[in-house]
């Protein structure tokens, strides 16, 4: 068994939450946000609260700082914090949420980081500024002196050249920088608790793990109790001592990390494990057609954006967005490209369908009724006579859908620009469509607010399926669901694909995804391709560098796998 | 979520919408914005008034007890009068008679109510004769003494004893309409030039944003006197009124192409716009069907906001002297009137048209923007 | 007869009304008696000269000190100025405007037998506000330097050319002088009287030569180092020149003989325009007191005359009848009065009529040039006129019908002119329309040419003008009800000088000038006189010789009129000969008229003392010069 | 920052070129000249003037020459000499005459922008922090009131109120004993008790904007992580507000100068003619009104260079303010 020092003596609780209700008054009504929760975390423990969107794990979170935005309030329970002797204990709720005892706990005693690194510092005042005004607002100390502390915060958070950082700004730093001054801000005054919300969801994989192993490591050196909300069960397998799993407002288990990973005792724990541990396997593959048949071929495409375009003057330099790609589709197969954020992998599939017009390079088609012709060259006009056989999937289906038509007009516009149907034939058309995508028919004369992400995607699998469709661009099909959702909408992609004979270029980030989709996966880096092949080999046994991090840096499902983990 | 520090009030907003979708999930675009502007009650109240405004500008004539051009020598600078319901306990609407005094000493006409005098007024009753709308002849007044020879100006008279009722309910007309109209030819150069601008981006935006800054960098009211005083005067008022038009939306289409603009750069890069694109539909379709039903609310939202505007551009330049003159009777024009001291001391009815203006500028705004913080009922 | 009074001096010289007062007697101003003590100054006998005016004060003796308080409105106010401190001709019109000129800076003339000579008598030892003596070269720098010169003159006044000739002057003594031409010019004394016969006074030769070529080698070097084109501009922008360009009141340093010196000049941008006592003001009470009583003056420059009157209203001025005392303002001060500290003082306005409403006789169109020129169209338009209901609303009833035509109780009032067409007959002027082929009605009810063409007539009033608009819609609105498209179209100054110089107007409303002695100096109503004569202006243009077109013959006549009065000398002759001339006016029937001039106010403050209760109001009569505001005083 | 400053000022290069253009078309745009509304103010104090002295004057004025000529001519004599032409109707340069003006009206706009600033930003960020609240309906209420009435309306009352009831001194800037005085406290004062006529009726119509404006920014900022993050630091709730998120909702208030000012300049000409002061506004009218081209042209260009200035300054307060902005 593999053990973390901290993990086989949890501390006394030092914050021990007792029936806590928030609720929010919302038009005509109020909601629930956190039904009558209580847990408690000890000194030097971890405690994961995970959950979905909505289950109320944010709030609880901020519950705990009396920082629930207006107009949401604590209803019900306490929030007890013991007291630095040891002797009593305070109620949080009841120092109400302005006054000076609250300060004295915020960011004293317990400190906050959050979700968006990019957001959470002011970006008017300098780094420096902001970590010196925690320490004075906190400590009997001079501006000398809380100015060293800061440089060595930033050091302990391993941020090069600390002095001269003091003096930057946030947007000079990257998303991870940011991160890093976060937590050498909220670790200022010594907090005996760190509240973490989501710390590392903005954050690319590899980064993320740099992350959760400096809170791990700052939380062994200081003995911090950590409150960790994600929802990313790989992240609590990594770094929890204990879970506690919500759902809708309510507790719905809590349990010791590897017993809940082991034996989740409720019946949604399981729901959730199970559709994390889907994505751990590949699926299994439809048949695939003998002779390999390619639909696309990318040879050498480039695509470079002018930067600081003056008013008439020329642009100053490039982005190359996509720096030489060259890439087969076959007929039938579902082709993955992942990578981090920049690397050039949505900008990949933007531009074969001529979203954006490359700069070099070719995409050889073969058309559907014979013939091949180049993506990259051909005209608009040209382009049209292939939009219904070729075809996009989004990854936000908030915005992908007009919330100004309804689901029919949605569904029915590839069919009114590429056939001839009339009206009633689309109508027929639309409703077999709905029915395939496990909608109900009934449903064409609403609008796309009525309906879930979930339920969304799927109008967007209708839509593009409605023509003929051959080639379908997934752009991170799956990101913005919630997990239990992601395997089911893949099972979906993949019935289609079956059923039609699909091929699929499936962009993400996440590698389990693409391991559970893909039949072979390409690794972009800064618009290159920097290593390509079949997907079970290029997740067991990487060859390129940079794959062995990305893969390494994934954090697996499985608290026994934690001291695999880097850093 | 992107927006992790509402989380909990995202939250609550997601859970808020489910129980909003059940209600209005059949609802469409204008069913949600009409949703969303009914909690903003101002608002509402504020469309109210604006209707009212624009009734009263549609049927002037109608309305007017008399033509605003109708002067009575007895009756300069007369007080404005009230209604009575009752004439010795039985119901008989009427105004009291004035007795007048000259005051040969200062030129003056002192008006004394009489309350020996009764004269009885109605409701449609038989006056001045005019041509409705241009169409048909008739003599139906909304309100009016039911001789119409007596004196009835319940909001006074000017110096030429001109009932500032008629004149005031005509000059509803011409300044609501300036308003209209003009923002009209702002909502054609406005959208045409903010449509490219935003549309195609480039070089055009680049050129067409250049133009903008520099429009909106321009001191208006020289701009304005400037091309006012160029006009030539033998244009009879009617085309001096379509010039003032003219003038004043030169200026106001900056602000409706920024919202234009604005509205197509988002929402060409927007993935359901990039969507309908690849589902192969046309250029044409593209905008008309899949990105101009997003512009619509905004652009009635600007419009709103941009009503207001013309309006006191008109008064402002008519009251130098500079805009539409006499005998077109517009808000400005009336306005003129209280350029002087006389009106300040001894006719402070003359601003009644003044009040006119507040009440129209608050109500277009209060309703701009209660359309526009409803018109995307899709944001959070 | 007034008139004759005038005539009957004009071939004597007056006998100086000094002496009364020797010099041991005169008194000057506490200011000034500081400024002697302190040796700044020379004796107050010295700077008054030998023969200084003596003046009757209007009520009685004043008393020095104070500053007065006037105001002006805009940019071009200049003339206010010079009614106020400006009015220091040789001979002087008298208060009342009897037609009698009384000595001022000449103590008495001799004109010849043929009205072609003309010798004037100045006052001994008077001086210029430098304390440099004022003598018969000034005149003559007037007259032989800066007249002629084109660069200064590019045309000349009107009442200085006889037949294309400029006066010739001969210096007799340092006191005496003889302005002459070839010709006879018989209106030469009423025009000295009048505003512009200030002219001849305004240079003082000393100063103003200095940026003469003729007398300064060093003239355009300096005009070049002032930055400014040539010498004549630099003379204009030092010495002023004309009477009425603005330059006038712009350099402190130019000596004048006049009440006031300037301190704080009229520049543009400037609130307010300053004025100190001249220490060398040649006049005196009977006393013996040295005159201006006023030790300042001081005119705030107001944007909108409403300042002005808000101003008044609030006590701030002392004397305001320029440009707030309309009709409509009188019941503002009736009811401010107390509270304001003054009064309304009333005063009559010699003017021929309140409005002059002017078709165009020689309109471009012929077809409109045709119905225009015919006299029963401007008859029936001036019967449709409902008079007594205009005068009722516009003048509060202070006004009788009345045509353009010179006021009953002058030498030339006209009966015929005067009363012709004023009655209200609608049916007689439909009558008349119908007659004269204007018959027939268009689709919107209106009479139409007799070609069936529509006929619209455009009336254009001037918006800056006060009361025109109003006048002008009722008028419109009068025309109308006789089946005329009249079309009312407020237009501002410089657009209606446009159309007037491409002579496009149909009609317009305009004020009615001259109604008394003024006749003889402004008859633009009575004929043809020049481009202001806005019933033809093309024929006004023929007269002084600026293109237009030849009129017909009853014109000319008139023309011929004039011309004879102008040889004449003989007031009695000269009268006579205007009646000849307006016979043919009320023929003609050129101008329609509203009504009698309404009384004029003046508003007065209470601590103004010696102020007329009778002065007229005029412009050739430049109120309230004549009624000598030196000799108002300030109540202390 | 020097760099970005001089950028700046060659950015305004073009845009001054084309207000003086557009200066000198709408100048030119009327029919007529100078020279007609100098003989209609001649001919109605009885002066007559013929023709021929009106060719001699148009001859001095050089309006004869073709219009490309003439401004060629203007602005040359503008850009290299500083030469605004002569005014006709005052017979002055016309570089004698609009400075100080425009320095009064430059001084009154920047006054009543400061004015506006003091009032909007206090209550701005009031009705953001307690949005709907009582006080929040009220400032909008009298915000939306100030904008929504026409300042010449405000300007003739407050100017009656002030001289009938208060005995102030009819419009203007300074009573008269000051209007020619040397600079003293006493004439500052004398000025302040003059001046906030003007600036309220100049303010109130701008300033409900801005409150809005500052209100929403403030809106936005609000709920930023950022302010989260302070607040979980344990700040004071009103030094947290005033630290963080008003501190950056300022910056897209800075730039509100660009379109304050020249509505600020154009309300001012309004106002300033009613009131009488001694700014730009009653010459421009004048000016405009009798078609003296160089004056009105000088105003013209002067007040698009006045805004043009005001933008420069805002600009560079926003870059000081914002690194944002100074650091890209």
């Amino acid at each position: 068994m593999p053990q973390t020092p901290m993990q086989s003596e949890p501390g006394a609780p030092v914050l021990r939450v007792e029936n806590l209700s928030v609720e929010f008054p919302v038009h005509k009504g109020l909601v629930h946000a956190v039904k009558d929760v209580s847990f408690s975390i000890g000194r030097g423990e971890t405690l994961c609260v995970v959950g979905e969107s909505g289950s109320g794990k944010s709030v609880t979170a901020r519950a705990i700082l009396q920082l629930i935005a207006e107009p949401g309030r604590i209803t019900n329970g306490r929030i007890l914090l013991k007291d630095k002797d040891g002797a009593g204990e305070t109620d949080i709720v009841a120092l109400g949420n302005r006054g000076r005892a609250i300060r004295e706990i915020r960011g004293r005693r317990i400190a906050m980081i959050f979700q968006e690194p990019m957001s959470s510092l002011s970006p008017v005042h300098t780094i420096g500024r902001q970590i010196t005004e925690t320490i004075l607002l906190h400590e009997k100390v001079d501006k000398a002196e809380a100015r060293r502390r800061a440089a060595a915060l930033l050091d302990r958070v391993r941020i090069p050249n600390p002095e001269e950082a003091l003096d930057r700004y946030s947007f000079e730093f990257s998303g991870g920088m940011r991160q890093r001054a976060m937590i050498a801000m909220a670790l200022s005054c010594n907090p005996e608790i760190l509240i973490a919300d989501e710390p590392t969801t903005a954050l690319d994989v590899t980064t993320q793990a740099e992350i959760l192993a400096l809170i791990r490591e700052l939380q062994r050196d200081r003995g911090m109790a950590v409150l960790f909300i994600t929802h990313d069960m790989g992240v609590v397998a990594q770094i929890a001592d204990r879970v506690m799993v919500m759902f809708k407002g309510e507790k719905v288990e809590e349990a010791d990390v590897f017993s809940l990973f082991e034996k989740p005792q409720q019946a949604y724990t399981r729901a959730l494990l199970g559709s994390i541990l889907k994505l751990e396997r590949p699926a299994p593959r439809p048949p695939r057609p003998e002779a390999e048949k390619p639909i696309a071929r990318i040879s050498d495409l480039e695509l470079h954006f002018p930067l600081n375009p003056g008013f008439m003057g020329r642009p100053t330099a490039y982005l190359k967005a996509i720096n030489g790609v060259s890439l087969t589709i076959n007929e039938g197969e579902s082709v993955g490209v992942v990578g981090e954020s920049g690397s050039g992998k949505t900008t990949l599939g933007r531009t074969l369908l001529r979203v954006y017009t490359p700069t070099s390079g070719k995409v050889d088609y073969w058309r559907g009724e014979g013939g091949v012709v180049d993506l990259a060259s051909l005209s608009r006009r040209e382009m049209k006579a292939l939009y219904g056989e070729v075809r996009m999937i989004f990854q936000d289906p908030h915005a992908s859908l007009n919330p100004r038509m309804t689901i029919y007009q949605i569904i029915s516009e590839p069919l009114r620009t590429n056939t001839d149907m009339t009206e009633r034939q689309m109508q027929g058309r639309v409703r077999d469509l709905l029915t395939r995508v496990g909608l109900p028919a009934d449903i064409s004369d609403r609008y796309p607010h009525a309906f879930s992400g979930g339920q969304r995607q799927r109008i967007s699998i209708a839509r593009a399926i409605a023509v003929r469709p051959r080639l379908i661009i997934a752009d991170e099909p799956t990101s913005a669901l919630d997990v239990s959702l992601r395997h089911q909408v893949l099972d979906l992609m993949r019935d289609l694909q079956a059923e039609y004979g699909l091929s699929y270029l499936f962009i993400s980030h996440d590698i389990a995804v693409i391991r559970y989709f893909c039949d072979r996966v390409a690794v972009m880096k800064r618009g290159q391709i920097v290593e390509m092949g079949d997907v079970v080999q290029v997740c067991e046994n990487p060859v390129h560098e940079y794959t062995r991090t990305l893969i390494s840096a994934v954090p697996r499902p499985d608290p026994r796998l934690r001291l695999q983990m880097a850093g | 979520m992107s927006e992790p520090t509402v989380q909990a009030a995202a939250d609550a907003a997601l859970l808020d919408q489910q129980v909003d979708a059940s209600r209005l999930q059949g609802a469409s675009q204008w069913g949600l914005i009409w949703h969303k502007f009914r909690r903003h009650k101002l608002a509402v109240f504020s469309l109210v008034v604006v209707g009212f405004i624009y009734f009263v500008a549609l049927f002037a004539e109608f309305l007017a007890p008399t033509d605003p051009g109708r002067f009575d020598p007895r009756y300069t600078y007369a007080p404005p009068q009230s209604i009575g319901l009752f004439v010795d306990g039985s119901f008989q609407p009427h105004v009291k008679g004035y007795s007048i005094e000259l005051d040969q000493a200062s030129f003056r006409r002192v008006f004394v109510v009489d309350p020996d005098v009764t004269i009885p007024i109605g409701l449609f009753v038989r006056g001045q004769s005019y041509r409705m709308w241009g169409l048909f002849e008739t003599d139906l007044h909304f309100i009016g003494p039911l001789d119409p020879s007596q004196p009835f100006f319940l909001m006074g008279a000017d110096r030429l004893g001109r009932d500032m009722l008629s004149r005031t309910i005509h000059g509803t007309r011409i300044s609501m309409s300036i308003g209209l109209v003009g923002v009209g030819l702002s909502l054609v150069i406005g959208m045409i030039l903010g449509g490219i601008s935003g549309y195609y981006g480039g070089f055009a935006d680049r050129a067409i944003q250049r133009v903008i800054e520099f429009i909106r960098s321009i001191p208006t009211i020289p701009l304005w006197l400037g091309l006012a005083a160029a006009m030539p005067r033998e244009w009879p008022p009617l085309q001096v009124y379509f010039a003032i038009l003219v003038i004043l939306s030169l200026i106001g289409w900056t602000e409706i192409a920024r919202v234009v603009r604005g509205r197509f750069l988002s929402l060409r890069g927007d993935d359901f716009v990039i969507a309908a694109r690849l589902d192969g539909v046309s250029e044409y379709r593209l905008i008309m069907k899949h990105m101009m039903p997003s512009l619509y609310s905004h652009i009635i939202a600007a419009i709103t906001l941009a009503i207001p505007n013309m309006i006191l551009a008109e008064t402002a330049l008519s009251f130098l002297g500079l805009g539409l003159q006499p005998p077109i009777v517009s808000w400005g024009v009336l306005l003129q009137d209280t350029q002087n001291l006389r009106a300040i001391t001894q006719a402070p009815w003359l601003f009644i048209p003044g009040i006119c203006v507040v009440v129209a500028v608050l109500a277009l705004n209060f309703l701009g923007d209660g359309v526009r913080d409803a018109a995307d009922p899709y944001a959070k | 007869m007034r008139h004759l009074r005038m005539a009957a001096m004009a071939g004597i010289s007056f006998i100086a009304l000094t002496g009364a007062a020797f010099a041991q007697d005169y008194q000057q101003a506490p200011m000034l008696e500081e400024m002697v003590a302190s040796g700044g100054l020379p004796e107050i006998a010295e700077r008054l000269g030998a023969e200084p005016r003596v003046m009757e004060p209007i009520d009685e003796i004043g008393q020095y000190g104070g500053t007065f308080q006037g105001g002006m409105v805009g940019g071009n106010d200049r003339n206010l100025l010079l009614k106020f401190t400006g009015y220091e001709p040789l001979l002087a019109w008298d208060r009342d405007w009897t037609g009698e000129v009384i000595p001022n800076v000449a103590t008495g003339y001799s004109a010849s037998e043929d009205s072609t000579a003309f010798t004037f008598t100045l006052r001994e030892g008077m001086k210029w506000s430098d304390g440099s003596p004022f003598t018969a070269d000034d005149i003559a720098f007037f007259i032989e330097d800066v007249l002629p010169e084109a660069k200064l003159f590019p045309t000349k006044p009107g009442w200085l050319v006889v037949d294309g000739e400029l006066p010739s002057i001969e210096v007799i003594s340092p006191t005496e002088f003889t302005i002459s031409w070839s010709q006879p010019n018989g209106l030469f004394i009423l025009n000295v009287a009048g505003v512009f016969g200030t002219q001849l006074t305004m240079l003082n030769k000393a100063y103003c030569s200095q940026f003469m070529p003729k007398y300064n080698d060093e003239a355009e070097a300096n005009a070049a180092a002032a930055g400014v084109a040539d010498w004549a501009e630099h003379m204009l922008n030092m010495c002023g020149v004309e009477i009425e360009n603005i330059q006038r009141w712009r350099n402190p340093e130019r000596p004048v003989i006049e009440a006031f010196r300037l301190t704080e000049p009229y520049v543009a941008g400037a609130t307010r325009v300053a004025f100190e006592r001249n220490p060398y003001y040649w006049k005196v009470d009977p006393e013996g007191n040295q005159l201006p009583y006023i030790d300042r003056a001081s005119f705030s420059v107001n944007a909108d005359p409403q300042t002005l009157v808000l101003a008044t209203l609030a006590g701030d001025i002392h004397f305001e009848s320029r440009h707030t005392n309309s009709p409509a303002n009188l019941p503002l001060y009736v009811e401010g009065q107390e509270q304001g500290n003054f009064y309304i003082s009333p005063r009559e306005k010699l003017v021929g009529n309140q409005y002059n409403v002017s078709i165009n006789l020689t309109h471009p169109d012929a077809a409109k040039r045709e119905i225009f020129g015919n006299k029963d169209f401007r008859a029936a338009l001036s019967l449709a006129l409902d008079r007594p209901t205009m005068i009722d609303l516009l003048f509060f009833g202070n006004g009788v019908p009345q045509q353009v035509a010179p006021r009953e109780g002058t030498p030339f009032y006209h009966e015929q002119l005067a009363t012709q067409f004023t009655q209200y007959d609608v049916e007689q002027a439909n009558a008349m329309l119908d007659e004269i082929g204007l018959d027939g009605r268009g689709g919107d009810g209106f009479r139409t040419m007799p070609d069936g063409s529509p006929l619209v007539l455009t009336l254009a009033a001037v918006n800056a003008l006060g009361g025109h608009g109003d006048t002008a819609e009722l008028v419109t609105q009068y025309w109308q009800a006789v089946g005329i498209d009249a079309r009312l179209s407020s237009m501002d100054r410089t657009r209606f000088y446009e159309e007037k110089t491409n002579n496009t107007h149909d009609a317009v409303i305009w004020g009615a000038t001259s109604g008394g002695i003024d006749v003889y100096i402004d008859p633009r109503d009575y004929f043809p006189f020049s481009t202001e004569s806005n019933f033809a202006i093309n024929w006004g243009k023929y007269y002084i010789n600026a293109g237009g077109e030849e009129p017909p013959q009853y014109v000319k006549d008139q023309w011929a009129l004039y011309d004879d009065i102008k040889a004449t000398a003989d007031p009695e002759q000269q009268a006579e000969l205007f009646q000849q001339i307006l016979d043919i006016t009320a023929e003609q029937f050129y101008n329609i008229g509203i009504s009698t001039a309404t009384p004029s106010y003046a508003v007065v403050s209470n601590d103004l003392g010696n102020v007329s209760r009778d002065t007229p109001v005029g412009w050739i009569y430049p109120d309230p010069g004549p009624e000598n505001p030196e000799q108002w005083y300030i109540k202390q | 920052m020097f760099l970005f400053v001089l950028r700046r000022i060659a950015g305004m290069i073009p845009a001054m070129f084309a207000i003086s253009i557009l200066a000198y078309t709408i100048i030119q745009l009327p029919p007529g000249d100078f020279v007609s509304t100098y003989a209609a103010q001649l001919a109605e104090s009885g002066t007559i003037v013929d023709s021929a002295r009106l060719e001699s004057l148009r001859d001095r004025y050089g309006l004869g020459q073709d219009v490309v000529t003439q401004y060629f001519k203007w602005i040359g004599g503008i850009v290299t000499r500083g030469d605004f032409g002569d005014s006709f109707e005052w017979n002055q340069p016309v570089t004698e005459l609009v400075w100080d003006r425009m320095g009064m009206t430059a001084l009154i706009s920047l006054l009543t922008l400061i004015a506006m600033w003091a009032v909007s930003l206090p209550i701005g960020i009031y009705s953001a922090v307690r949005q709907y609240s009582v006080t929040d309906y009220v400032a909008t209420i009298f915000g939306f009131l100030g904008m929504a009435t026409p300042n010449f309306l405000l300007a003739i009352v407050l100017m009656y109120i002030s001289t009938m009831w208060f005995g102030a001194s009819v419009g203007g800037l300074f009573s008269p004993q000051f209007v020619n005085a040397p600079l003293s406290w006493a004439k500052i004062w004398d000025f302040i008790t003059h001046a906030w006529i003007p600036i309220l009726i100049l303010g109130t119509a701008g300033t409900a904007s801005l409150i809005r404006v500052m209100r929403a920014n403030l809106l936005d900022e609000l709920h930023k992580p950022y302010v989260e993050a302070a607040r979980a630091k344990g700040m004071p709730e009103t030094r947290l507000i005033l630290t963080y998120p008003t501190r950056v909702a300022l910056n897209p208030f800075i730039s509100t100068v660009g379109w304050v000012l020249p509505a600020l300049i154009s309300g001012e000409l309004i106002v300033s003619t009613v009131l009488n002061l001694p700014t730009a506004g009653p010459l421009l009218l004048q000016a405009l009104k009798s078609q003296d081209m160089f004056l009105a042209g000088a105003f013209i260009l002067l007040s698009g260079a006045l805004v043009l200035i005001g933008t420069l300054i805002s600009d560079i307060l926003l870059a000081i303010s914002d690194p944002r902005i100074r650091l890209s």
